[in-house]
């Protein structure tokens, strides 16, 4: 395993930013944790600053995991001084998990001006960055959903309101679902995606202004018959016909058709009148991290935020479209990924994300709240939030 | 009374197995269940290993076409030869530690009475009792404090916190059967207590220690809890890899992805279990070895 | 060396020779290695985890009150959460109990001598290689909606909707089975060993039936082994996480307690609730295991006259 | 109601034999047990005397034969069906259950109401004189008194037949002579028709009216006690018989009803058992008690041995001398008197007390009996 | 180099006990042995002969007493440095090493050459005649020839005390004669000094040179085998000796050395073993061959019995025959001819071959006897 480099070179940076050199002493060895399947978006990028810039990056190891893992990962690290990742990629429930526990340097506090690029991003962009504070850096983003995905042999009459939608679940039961919010992104978007739709009263605030989203769930939920944990088993139900309609984002549309889990037969379709809640997938760093790594890190960062590179963020789909950064277009990608998009994208995607309006996700603690009273309320059905 | 004639009344009659089995519908019964349960398990196992062969399969009896691109891809992306000889290295180690240690302490607990004996007894049951997530992420805490943590070394100290208990508690229950006038007549002979443990005692649990070597073993693979606490890249193990995989990235892999891991991860406790196998019988796993000890 | 024990016969013997006649001699150092790892390893990780259900968050403190114990009053106070240890114990207890009451049939057949006897055994405790994993794909694809079993039983119209196998309480208690049966087969297998075969044969001469000699007696001599059986099988069926997630209705009737553990810990981010889920978890079993252990003090327990 | 057993003119068994797969552990056993009969199934260990037993009562299916009871076929009826009583080797009592509980089980199983069990067990308990002990657990009990409800519990259903495997052989000596008393006396006063397995001689003669011999599930002599003791049919009944010297030789001559036999440095004349001509191989059966140390060389019919003595046992009152000849044979003698180690005695047997039978038996020697005992082990009994 | 006992002056037991909690199991055992001497141990199970041995081996720490060789204490060393052999009850070989390797394994642990190992495992088991069967598995062996074995493994140490503890009691009747005479055979050749350990009367007097009886842990008697067989110092010694009619009664008069006891229906005339007065409680005891049926009314010494033939046993020669007395006493006799079932008899004794004991011991009833054995059973031997 590379080493966790704890000598004199290497000793970890106080608070203030002066003492993180402008390039690393000597080549680093960087141990990236995905908790947001982030690795399919940036890997490239990471691969090609490797490349590049053998000087400050000798090699990268990467290590996948859930959101809810990051805390069990990084915490004993942090806690006992002894960290073995150095760079957490990761969507704004595993941040803000590390944000509550203090685990990470405010970054843009402390090396903001380091990061020249965060100024040329895309505005819906900027809102995430906002939302996540000084200690993630955005770096891939996309408008996410709430969508609706269907198997055209079954629906003949595509929902295109949240009350066609229950009316349809409720003359189907059983062929409708979406996986529970708390461990799926579709989940989570639909569930942030309805106030809006339903006119709540106040959309960011689920304890008290989602009256009408959450009786639309319960009455919803009487005609879902199970809620996965995991939206692998929602494409699964999808696939194999179990279900026929299930809310979705453009890369949950995009990608598994892609990758051959689910029929190129499927459709999509979208509410006539709805809101985007947009995504994003952050950078962060935990306390304790040497010196030598933050500032390869920061180099790392202000790389992946060029348009040439950030357009690496078209993938196969699956954070459809991506980037982060002003002018990472589609043509800038590698060809296997023009392809790709080029043949499973919806042709009214980018008309959609240019009209429709587009807000930032819940803050974190706000999102647990969602969850819980989802738990309780509609998930376990009859649990009161206190 | 010629030969033939016997040899024919001998046709005629029953023999010992058949008659009870005839004669009992419980039997039957019992026997239909078991096949029940065959079925589904075979049902199980082959549905698995189909969907890890199919590229697609999403309706009908089986994919609509072949692939074994999921296994090569698993093995790649997850580095799967790695993490497999990380597996088997730790299995093997921690199955060897938990037995060096573990077997001299149920010695005593199957030999001795001392002050305080119950009081130890119950401490080695509750960890295995305990559900690890009450000791788990302090017990993580403990290793990365003393930079271990994501070694393998971790990884082997955390699975013996159950599997020394779990030794201890099988093996003294076999101890209590080898007759103790075996060791003091080895005493009588002049061996000391180290000789009566080296050159008698150990030959005579080797069955036993077997049987508790495989359960440790079969514990360890599938730990998961504790094991993920503390692993990393280069000391993950299968199940880790494989819950890495299902959990990663939101929505995590393909279906089909998953159930090549899992047929790996069978196919590679299978291997390390048929090996084990060919020194014990399965239904000595437990304990009570005693008449074929004797012979 | 003469020395006098108050109260007691006055004894002669060295004072080595006594402490040994209590059990204190060098020999105790044998356990020693096990105790200072199991002290080191697990009751110290063990009693931060418990110190840890007494520093409640700051929410929880507010919401519920109850200082100190406020984790302990959240838990009791919260029907949400306290309703998982009912719908824990309403899968771990039945499952346990099907694993112990089915294996001792079979391992009462499969006592007899009969060729393929070993094979059938090698099968019967195969699924202990196969893992949550592999048992919770395997029920997914198997006994799912559009799985093989249904779509023989809609084939052969048996049925005309898909029977829901998977996602709920039977498709847990399913993986449950699966995975437990093997471990409760060898335990009684071996317990069954343990009875002498002459009891049965005694019983026989004496005009005992099938049923009247099971019931008479293996059914008393294995009830101990029994109960040892259905406490191992509990425990490993009342910590059930991945299947009841994977193969259950994590939401509704399979909402267990270690999910309930999991979700504090790892979506709540409440370690301090994570930790008394998980140490309410260890109480019940310990409750559990109490009573059976109790009932089983009421038994015959004692020699069975076997070859153990 | 007294117990007394339920009778029958005559039980047979008509070739009746068992195998394991290619294992015959007996054959070809034919008998006609009458009520009332106390019959001693006598052999070494693995030669088929539980096979036997357990083919009677049903525990075993038969390969061969039939068993008839007063001519009706019982052999395929389950055991439990048959109403034999049996008593096992090692006890086999219930060990959950009290020795009330024990002897009262095969009344329960047989629906006998209630109040008559209790009185039924009281006075079988009574029988056995283990008043005081009817509330206790098997494993409360001493080795005799376990026995004692064994029997007792076999002997409340006034069955038929009573089986017993060995009852006596995991007990004392002092207790054994007890135990053998008490069994006697039971058959005698409830007139029980008893089959008995053992391999101490001395138990099978002081107990049966009937002696079997069994050698490797072969039937070698059916008879009365004193018939066998002094009639053995052949050298391995003999040797059963306390026929303690058993020595190899050639016959030199035979006539008048009596054999010379050369043992290799001596010779001794016997009586032929079967014809026997000059040459052939034989043994000599003398038993201890015969072949005494003469006296002032008072020979007796001219049957005489040198030997020199090698041990010499006490016995209280008599003393066990064993003595080697010059050809290096072990001889065991009966003395009243001490003679020391290393003296030269003669010693002298009648002839009519020394048996000479032929080598007709397949070489039973320490090797055949050590392997066939280790194959028994491999098997539950 | 043959193997012979490396040997001592003398063996010197002081007072040596030990205690179970409260439990005496042993209390003040004195006794010196002398080299070459065969000591047996007698008495019913449970007694603490087995703790005596083990004590001695040093498997046992004492908790009274001290045990000196040649004067020098050798209670404090552990078992492996006394150098002595010992025989299990239940042979205890090691079950996964050869009967060649068992017999070695000792000699491997002194770290004796192994060229001088082979030849002295040679030696031993050409010894115990174990030629043929040196490459198997103890699994593999008969009871005798594991007995033998066992014997080997111990005695090819040259100890110089070889412990025996009920090495025959697993064994055939046959098997255990013959074993027996091995053993003597053994220590004879060898000379080499046993302590032997069995519940057998007949054993023990036929090996041992010095016999030592317990009860309850307690020494009854020391003493040579016909000290001890004719001149028993307590009935519980008796009882053991072969004294089986153990009558108890009341003195009616002491006179002229000889005592008449009234036994309730019945008298019977003896001599008194240590002092008695009128009216005392006594037990009288009769060995069932010196109370004979009296022929033609020819009465000994005027001491006869009336009573009833209960049950008659085959001895071969001789019969064994219980009679019921009119006080309801049973009465085992020797008889050369079978009386019926039901006469009556007379049954006579010399008043020489009578003892009478004074009712000293406390009542070693059937209840003391059992319980003393359930408790032993719940702990290991
Ligand atoms: N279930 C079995 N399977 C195979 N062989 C058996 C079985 N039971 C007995 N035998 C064989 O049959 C033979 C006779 O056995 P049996 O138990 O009748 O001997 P036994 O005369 O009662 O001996 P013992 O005195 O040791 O009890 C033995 O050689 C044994 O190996
Ligand atoms: N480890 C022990 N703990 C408590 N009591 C014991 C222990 N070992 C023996 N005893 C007691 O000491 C007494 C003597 O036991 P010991 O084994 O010496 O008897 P024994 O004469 O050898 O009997 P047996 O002939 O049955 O072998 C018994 O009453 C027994 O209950
Ligand atoms: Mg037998
Ligand atoms: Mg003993």
């Amino acid at each position: 395993p590379p080493s966790s480099g704890n000598d004199a070179a290497q000793s970890p940076a106080a608070s203030g930013g002066s003492d993180v050199p402008d390039k690393p002493s000597a080549p680093v060895t960087l141990n990236i944790l995905d908790v947001a399947g982030n690795q399919k978006l940036t890997g490239g990028m990471v691969d090609e600053f490797v490349k590049n810039h053998p000087d400050i990056i000798s090699s990268v190891t990467w290590e996948t995991g859930g959101a809810p893992d990051v805390t069990g990962v990084v915490k004993p690290q942090v806690d006992s001084g002894n960290l073995q990742v150095d760079l957490v990629l990761t969507g704004n429930d595993g941040l803000s998990a590390g944000i509550e526990q203090n685990l990470w340097i405010p970054i843009v506090d402390e090396f903001g001006d380091r990061l020249s690029n965060m100024k040329n991003y895309i505005d819906p962009a900027q809102k995430m960055q906002d939302l996540a504070g000084s200690d993630g850096v955005v770096v891939t983003y996309y408008p996410s959903g709430p969508l609706l995905q269907y198997n055209p042999d079954v629906v003949k009459d595509v929902p295109s309101t949240p009350q066609e939608l229950l009316d349809w679940a409720k003359a189907n039961p059983g062929k409708f679902g979406y996986a529970r919010p708390a461990n799926s992104g579709p989940g989570r978007t639909f569930l942030m995606g309805l106030p809006y739709m339903l006119g709540d009263k106040d959309p960011k605030d689920p304890e008290n202004g989602w009256d009408k989203t959450w009786a639309y769930l319960k009455e919803l939920g009487q005609y879902v018959d199970n809620y996965p944990t995991g939206t692998g088993q929602v494409i699964t139900n999808m696939a194999d016909g179990t279900w026929a309609m299930i809310p979705t984002t453009t890369g949950w549309d995009m990608n598994p058709r892609i990758t051959g889990t689910e029929p190129n037969t499927i459709q999509a379709a979208h509410f006539d009148d709805f809101t985007w809640v947009t995504d994003a997938h952050y950078a962060a760093i935990p306390k304790g991290q040497s010196a030598d790594k933050i500032s390869a890190i920061l180099l790392l960062l202000q790389d992946i935020l060029t348009p040439e590179q950030n357009a690496k963020a078209y993938d196969q789909g699956y954070f459809y479209p991506g980037p982060a950064i002003e002018g990472a277009t589609l043509d800038k990608a590698p060809k296997e990924t023009r392809d790709a998009i080029k043949q499973y994208q919806r042709d009214w995607f980018d008309d959609l994300i240019e009209e429709m309006p587009k807000e930032t996700p819940l803050a974190p603690a706000e999102l647990v709240k969602a969850f819980d009273i989802w738990d309780r309320e509609v998930g376990a059905g009859k649990y009161e939030a206190k | 009374m010629a030969t033939t004639t016997v040899a024919g009344r001998r046709k005629a009659q029953t023999l010992p197995g058949e008659r009870s089995l005839v004669a009992s519908p419980s039997t039957w019964f019992v026997w239909a269940g078991m096949a029940v349960f065959l079925v589904f398990l075979a049902g199980i196992i082959v549905a698995v290993v189909v969907d890890s062969f199919g590229k697609q399969w999403f309706e009908g009896w089986l994919p609509a076409a072949w692939s074994t691109s999921w296994y090569s891809s698993a093995w790649e992306r997850f580095e799967l030869g790695e993490v497999i000889g990380v597996t088997v290295g730790v299995a093997l180690a921690v199955v060897v530690i938990s037995v060096l240690v573990g077997v001299p302490a149920s010695y005593l607990l199957a030999r001795r009475s001392f002050p305080g004996k119950k009081a130890v007894t119950a401490l080695f049951l509750l960890p295995i009792l305990m559900p690890p997530i009450t000791y788990g992420i302090p017990l993580a805490t403990v290793m990365y404090a003393f930079g271990l943590g994501r070694t393998v070394v971790a990884v082997i100290l955390v699975n013996l916190v159950p599997s020394i208990p779990f030794v201890i508690l099988t093996m003294t229950p076999f101890i209590e059967q080898i007759n103790p006038s075996i060791e003091s007549a080895a005493r009588m002979c002049g061996a000391s207590i180290r000789q009566v443990f080296t050159r008698v005692l150990a030959p005579l649990l080797v069955p036993g220690i077997l049987a508790a070597g495989i359960l440790v073993l079969v514990r360890t693979v599938g730990m998961f809890e504790l094991t993920f606490l503390v692993s990393g890249p280069g000391s993950d193990t299968l199940v880790v890899s494989i819950y890495r995989a299902m959990t990663s990235a939101g929505g995590g892999e393909a279906r089909q992805l998953i159930s090549a891991m899992a047929v790996m991860y069978t196919v590679t406790m299978l291997v390390i279990l048929v090996v084990a196998l060919r020194f014990v019988n399965p239904t000595q796993l437990v304990a009570r070895v005693k008449d074929a000890r004797e012979d | 060396m003469t020395t006098t024990t108050a109260g007691r016969a006055r004894s002669t013997a060295s004072l080595r020779h006594r402490l040994a006649e209590r059990g204190i001699d060098p020999l105790l150092l044998l356990v020693l290695p096990a105790l200072l790892f199991t002290l080191a390893l697990f009751v110290y990780p063990f009693a931060y985890g418990i110190g840890l259900t007494f520093q409640p968050t700051a929410a929880t403190q507010a919401q519920w009150g109850g200082g100190v114990l406020a984790n302990y009053v959240a838990f009791f106070g919260d029907p949400f959460v306290r309703d998982s240890i009912w719908i824990t114990m309403r899968l771990a207890v039945p499952a346990a109990l099907l694993n112990v009451v089915l294996s001792v049939p079979v391992a009462m057949v499969l006592r007899r001598k009969f060729r393929g006897k070993r094979l059938m055994s090698s099968l019967l405790v195969l699924p202990i290689t196969l893992g949550t994993v592999l048992t919770a794909q395997g029920l997914l694809i198997f006994a799912g909606r559009q799985g093989w079993i249904n779509r023989f039983f809609l084939t052969i119209g048996l049925i005309d909707e898909p029977l829901k196998l998977v996602n709920n309480y039977l498709g847990v208690m399913f993986s449950l089975i699966i995975t437990g049966f093997p471990f409760a087969f060898l335990l009684v297998s071996s317990y069954l060993s343990g009875i002498d075969p002459s009891l049965e044969s005694a019983a026989r001469t004496l005009g005992a039936g099938w049923w009247q000699r099971f019931r008479k007696i293996v059914l008393p001599l294995l009830a101990p082994g029994l109960a040892t059986t259905f406490i191992l099988t509990f425990v490993l069926a009342f910590s059930v996480f991945p299947s009841a997630r994977l193969v259950g209705d994590p939401g509704g009737e399979t909402r267990v307690m270690a999910l309930m553990a999991y979700r504090s810990f790892g979506e709540q981010l409440d370690y301090p609730m994570a930790s008394t889920i998980a140490l309410v978890m260890g109480l019940v079993e310990l409750v559990v295991v109490a009573i059976v252990f109790a009932w089983r003090s009421l038994l015959y327990k004692g020699s069975t006259g076997g070859k153990g | 109601m007294a117990i007394s057993a339920t009778t029958f003119e005559s039980l047979e068994l008509r070739g009746v034999g068992r195998s394991f797969g290619e294992q015959n552990a007996l054959s070809g056993l034919d008998l006609t047990v009458r009520a009332g009969e106390f019959i001693a199934l006598l052999g070494p260990s693995g030669c088929g005397k539980s096979t036997a037993l357990n083919c009677l009562a049903g525990l075993l299916p038969l390969t061969h034969g039939q068993i008839l009871l007063d001519g009706r076929r019982i052999d395929t009826l389950p055991s439990e069906k048959r109403g034999f009583g049996m008593v096992f080797q090692n006890y086999a009592l219930f060990p959950h259950l009290t020795v009330e509980k024990n002897i009262a089980f095969g009344l329960q199983m047989r629906g006998v109401p209630r109040p008559q069990i209790a009185a039924r067990v009281k006075e079988a308990i009574a029988l056995v004189k283990l008043e005081q002990h009817a509330k206790k657990l098997p494993g409360q009990l001493s080795g005799g008194q376990q026995q004692r409800v064994a029997i007792a519990r076999a002997v409340v259903l006034e069955p038929s037949l009573v089986l017993m495997d060995e009852p006596l052989s995991n007990l004392d000596a002092k207790l054994r002579l007890d135990m053998r008393t008490e069994i006697r006396r039971l058959h005698q006063s409830l007139g029980l028709t008893t089959i008995y397995v053992t391999h101490d001689q001395e138990e099978a003669l002081s107990l049966a009216d009937r002696l079997v011999v069994l050698r490797e599930g072969q039937v070698q002599q059916i008879g009365t006690p004193d018939d066998l003791y002094d009639h053995p049919r052949n050298w391995h009944v003999a040797d059963f018989m306390g026929y303690r010297n058993l020595l190899p030789g050639t016959v030199a001559s035979v006539s008048g009803g009596v054999a010379r036999v050369d043992l290799g440095g001596f010779t001794l004349t016997g009586v032929p058992v079967g014809s026997l001509t000059a040459g052939a191989a034989v043994r000599v059966a003398v038993r201890p008690d015969d072949l005494v140390v003469a006296v002032d060389g008072q020979l007796r019919d001219g049957n005489d041995v040198e030997a020199t003595v090698a041990t010499v046992e006490y016995h209280g009152r008599e003393f066990a001398v064993s003595a080697t000849t010059a050809g290096g044979r072990t001889v065991h003698v009966r003395s009243a008197v001490a003679p020391e180690v290393g003296d030269r005695v003669a010693l002298t047997a009648r002839a009519q007390r020394v048996l000479v039978f032929p080598e007709e038996l397949t070489n039973a020697s320490d090797d055949a009996a050590s392997s066939s005992q280790a194959s028994r082990e491999e098997v539950p009994a």
